[in-house]
């Protein structure tokens, strides 16, 4: 056991994957000498030396085209896109070629590639460097999407990405980098499409993503309380998307919450909802409530950015308020 | 405004016309065996029937969907290929036929696919603008402007890993330099030493639009090699042996570790950009010139001066058209893929799911 | 009143706004001399010359780029983007830069344009240039996002997008280009944000949008002849969104379908489902049902294209299956 | 693989440095309005003082999120902006104060910006990233690299469709020179003949790595204007009249109708690419070389050989000193915005409403 952070784990996980895939490479500015701006690939390149960790210029689209073609001629790479905004510098890469060429070559082309970035607010960093544009990758039929929210989860989940043989979105939270927990001896193996609930409760469900699982869970002890049991699911996965473990456990609630960091309009809840209302229908007890950063770009200032993404205070109050009922 | 009709910002074809340059008739005695020319000369015929085929079936309704037709610029295709190794990568456009045939291909596969049917090289999921065969190193055909560039450049960055010698061919067209993926390709394929060689097939219009309305320099390829490092480098297009010649010579420095070219080669192409355009944006002289300019012709009349039989080539001509015949066969008995082929290979696990 | 086919409505509707507007220019690639590959700006360079109508090369960043400086500049703008799958390929220009100036410069910006591109499938084109990404558009705050489904919204929510001091994007279907109707007299000028109902019914709603539409109506009739009443919404506008309408709706009926032809995660009909599920929870008397494209990338083939947008008939179907309750 | 510390691929500090070229004297002679100069004087200092107030005001986390600084940059912007017409228009980066100020924001406006404040120049909403003063011409500052040179062009395209003589000027960095928008925007603006003058300024590094590491030609713009039909330009970036007499030429050059530029002014930034960033990747001798050709010292030196007396350029040291002063009493005293900013000025209407 030792104690990680979460942005350290980013660099623990990598290391376990390059030390047992001698053909895996990664990619990205400022990873390897600089050990990457969040400090999350320190110590990858004096380990693996600069052939396997590679620092590149400013050209999003000829480093995500480079692990496409790297992977598809049998090259396992990782690339970083610096914040996940950058994402859509390179998009036509991702959702049109990397997303769909394995379908549109009926199979003939295999993409082992998982492309890491930072996500999310909470930082400051105004609208350009803060968005969660995890839905932006939900949505594209070809890619699957994690979003860890722990250092064990890090790990975990990058060693299953990087052992994936489709193309993997990582997400790595930047309001979490500093957070730190024990994590187990060994290696550290997760699954793909498996939610994981965090906290049982039986009067309602919260589904919620990366930076917003900590609020969810500190919402819930103070619902717990006021004597509403809420159970806490972190997706973590969006595609594969556990829709098991949410139905079971809204069957047992009968209330179904999502806590999103996205901008409302087709956040990932989104999703869930239209998944939960259809096939829980009869299970549900009221409304599902989908509680979001407002449909807004996500201001700089401390104040705003405070004020507009979900804060434990409320999802503490949204659910207090629509719990019986109410709209 | 009144529009004047002989005004040629309205009309582009009433432009003055950019004329091929003549034939190099001392390319007659280059360095090049028989065999590879002959090979050339084999494949310069396998594309035309083809594509004319491929043609004739959209006219009769079985080819849905768009088509881009490589007649004309056959030339690029044959001779890249055959100085190309079997395991050397090839990274097309959606005019990409040529490039597929002339890798091996099968041509029934290859027309099956743009009949949409399930044997299709692609099952019927790619359609025309997206043929590959790994197999083959046929590394695909790629629809929308730019990215393989940028993928070419990761072939050939895995094969400098592997060791493997293998270099990466990427072909595309003019209209495709004034796109930003073209500007992050080469500067990372030069900084990298990468193995692949990049092909500006010239054919002086992107879509509909001449490439000099909307080019700052007037090779849009060769005019910016210096902006990477490379040097520039020009070859008449619809010149099988002189293709071949700067074909050979950019593989072979790639594949010893020297880097990256940039090959701008000047061609046309005989018809419309795609199946709906019957290209009469361009200057009928111009056209004209072209066509006479034909790369096959020309060819067949180098192949005899140089002392093939006439009965040699006609053997080849007609055994292509046995091949395409056969392919057409081919294509217009396979059956429609459907529901059982529809959610298969998103995944490596070869289904769709994506919940459970 | 002159017929008008939806591919002509286009230029005729740019037609109307330049006439009204002398500052309104247009750019694009192959948009001038040609007219644009669908055709759908034919006689506009003859008619407003080189100047106004402009050819570009194949550099969508630098075409929506020059869109957004002459908007914020005081110069209204329509650019086109060939095929909406291109719209990856300026990504960062849409989403990051023209959707978020406004709100990051407090209103300082100002970006009277509109980007028309060709979207959806039907035509055998296959993953690449077959897409329907108006849910791209349409999770992005910043953005108005409009998807006519004939002529005559064409030229009116042209005329509407135009007027427009806001960046709208504005999805033209290429399955509807040959589709023609009477469009009235005169000046034609509609209005954003608002959802049409195409056919009124009692029994449940269906929203549609753009090639969906007439799918649906005629579903629509097929259940009529079986005795079940649907009421169908052209959505037309996904942001503004008309929801009045839409909950309205189905207080009346108690049952919401819609027919997307995105693939189906994170499709507008996740959000509407997610507003319908939440406020018009009591109202409902079964699930809320989603047909959609399956999450695929769009096969070329015919055969397989047929299979994968909804058809009238998985309409009608579904809607029968699930009327009565089933899942 | 062991790691040998003294490898400079490890270690971008060993990295041979790069030093600035030698101060040219000659320019002390250059035709250059005093009064010109006096103000590009006071700009260097304002510039400088309030850049080293905000980097105070970081230290004591009054400015959250993340500051990228100009110090040792100062020249280009100072010189730049001197050489422009009011209603010209400006582009930054993330790295726009200099910039701004330089234009005219409001000192204070620019601060409280910073420090995320109601009475900020955009209310708090853009951040240290993003400062825009579109009545003085400064038309933003953007955050992801690249886009703004499509942008300037558009405003560029504007002056010139209006007709107003107004010019573009577009400032970015070394990093910016290999991304795809640069090549897309570079050829737009030659092909339009666009008012638009693109400014590299080079100062050697992008974030954390060395820029001749990541591209293929020594001088990352000016190498690469010959591919979009310009002349290479290269000026020292750290010299306000050199800098100045360059920009004159362009600005007037697009002003007459000439067409767009691009100037590679070499620099250097004298700490870390951001407010996290020690700069240590860089060989130490080559930062003591840089700011031992700090732009200011050497101004202040020239304008006294020219005759100036010590007193005026002490006023104009105190007298920014007391602007920096209040702008910092301005900032400071601000408000925190509220939810009352939250949901304003997404849309024109001034609203966030997506729906009815
Ligand atoms: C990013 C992008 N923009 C536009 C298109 C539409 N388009 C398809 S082919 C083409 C012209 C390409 O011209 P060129 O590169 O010269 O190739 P050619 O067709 O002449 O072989 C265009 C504009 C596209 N496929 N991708
Ligand atoms: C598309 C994109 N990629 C990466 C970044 C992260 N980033 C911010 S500044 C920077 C370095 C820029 O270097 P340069 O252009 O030389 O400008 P400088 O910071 O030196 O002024 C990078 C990589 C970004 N903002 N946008
Ligand atoms: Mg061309
Ligand atoms: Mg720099």
């Amino acid at each position: 056991m030792a104690e990680l952070s979460y942005r350290e784990a980013v660099a623990y996980g990598i290391a376990q994957e390059m030390r047992r895939d001698p053909r895996l490479v990664m990619l990205g500015e400022d990873i390897a000498a600089a050990g990457g701006v969040f400090k999350t690939t320190v110590g990858l390149l004096e380990e693996f030396g600069p052939d396997r960790v590679r620092d590149t210029p400013i050209s999003e689209q000829a480093i995500i085209g480079a692990a496409m073609g790297a992977a598809m001629t049998g090259i396992p790479v990782i690339a970083e896109l610096m914040f996940s905004d950058f994402i859509a510098v390179t998009w036509d890469m991702i959702a049109n070629e990397i997303a769909k060429t394995r379908y549109m070559t009926n199979g003939q082309v295999t993409l082992p590639l998982v492309i890491r970035t930072a996500n999310g607010g909470g930082v400051r960093f105004g609208a350009q460097h803060s968005q969660s544009v995890e839905n932006w990758c939900m949505m594209i039929p070809g890619l699957k999407v994690v979003a860890p929210a722990t250092p064990t989860d890090v790990v975990g989940l990058m060693a299953a990405s990087v052992r994936d043989p489709d193309p993997v979105i990582f997400f790595e939270h930047k309001a979490l980098m500093a957070t730190s927990e024990e994590i187990p001896d060994g290696e550290i193996v997760d699954t793909l499409g498996t939610a994981r609930i965090r906290r049982e409760g039986t009067d309602l469900t919260i589904a919620a993503l990366a930076a917003m699982v900590p609020r969810a869970l500190e919402a819930a002890e103070m619902l717990a309380a006021d004597g509403i049991s809420a159970e806490v699911i972190d997706v973590r996965s969006l595609v594969p998307l556990d829709t098991r473990t949410i139905l079971q456990s809204v069957a047992k609630t009968g209330r179904f919450y999502t806590v999103e960091e996205n901008p409302r309009v087709l956040g990932w809840g989104a999703e869930l909802v239209s998944i939960v209302s259809h096939e829980a229908f009869w299970d549900l007890d009221g409304p599902c409530v989908r509680i979001t950063t407002p449909h807004i770009p996500l201001p700089a200032a401390s104040s705003l950015e405070d004020l507009a993404i979900p804060s434990v205070q409320k999802i503490y109050e949204t659910v207090k308020r629509t719990i019986g009922g109410a709209p | 405004m009144p529009t004047d009709t002989a005004d040629p910002r309205y009309d582009y074809a009433l432009r003055p016309p950019r004329l091929p340059q003549p034939v190099d008739e001392s390319l007659a005695s280059a360095p090049i065996d028989l065999d590879v020319r002959l090979e050339m000369y084999r494949k310069l015929h396998l594309l035309r029937q083809w594509s004319k085929r491929a043609h004739d079936l959209f006219l009769q309704n079985l080819v849905k969907g768009t088509t881009h037709l490589s007649l004309g610029q056959e030339a690029v295709a044959a001779a890249f290929s055959s100085a190309m190794r079997p395991d050397d990568y090839t990274f097309a456009t959606y005019r990409g036929h040529a490039h597929s045939l002339s890798r091996g291909m099968d041509p029934g596969e290859a027309l099956a696919e743009l009949l949409g049917r399930k044997n299709g090289v692609l099952g019927g999921k790619g359609g025309s603008m997206h043929l590959t065969d790994v197999t083959r190193g046929m590394m695909g055909s790629y629809a929308i402007i730019g990215a393989h560039l940028c993928i070419a450049n990761g072939a050939a960055w895995s094969a400098q890993m592997r060791g493997t010698g293998q270099v990466a061919v990427c072909f595309f067209g003019d209209g495709t330099t004034n796109i930003g993926a073209f500007h992050e390709a080469l500067n990372m394929a030069k900084i990298w030493n990468l193995p692949v060689v990049f092909v500006c097939e010239n054919n002086l219009y992107m879509e509909y639009t001449p490439i000099d309305l909307v080019t700052a320099v007037p090779r849009p390829a060769a005019d910016r090699a210096p902006a990477y490092g490379l040097e520039p480098i020009v070859v008449d297009g619809n010149d099988p042996d002189a293709v071949y010649l700067v074909a050979r010579e950019a593989i072979e420095r790639a594949r010893r570790g020297e880097g990256p070219s940039l090959i701008e080669a000047q061609t046309y192409r005989h018809g419309g950009h795609s199946r709906a355009d019957p290209g009469k944006y361009r200057p009928q002289s111009e056209v004209e010139a072209w066509k006479a300019r034909d790369p096959i012709p020309m060819y067949h009349d180098r192949l005899l001066k140089l002392g093939t039989p006439e009965a040699t080539l006609t053997g080849i001509e007609r055994q292509v058209a046995e091949v395409v015949d056969a392919a057409t066969e081919f294509a217009k008995n396979g059956p429609e893929p459907g529901l059982e082929d529809l959610l298969v290979n998103v995944w490596a696990d070869g289904g769709a799911e994506w919940r459970n």
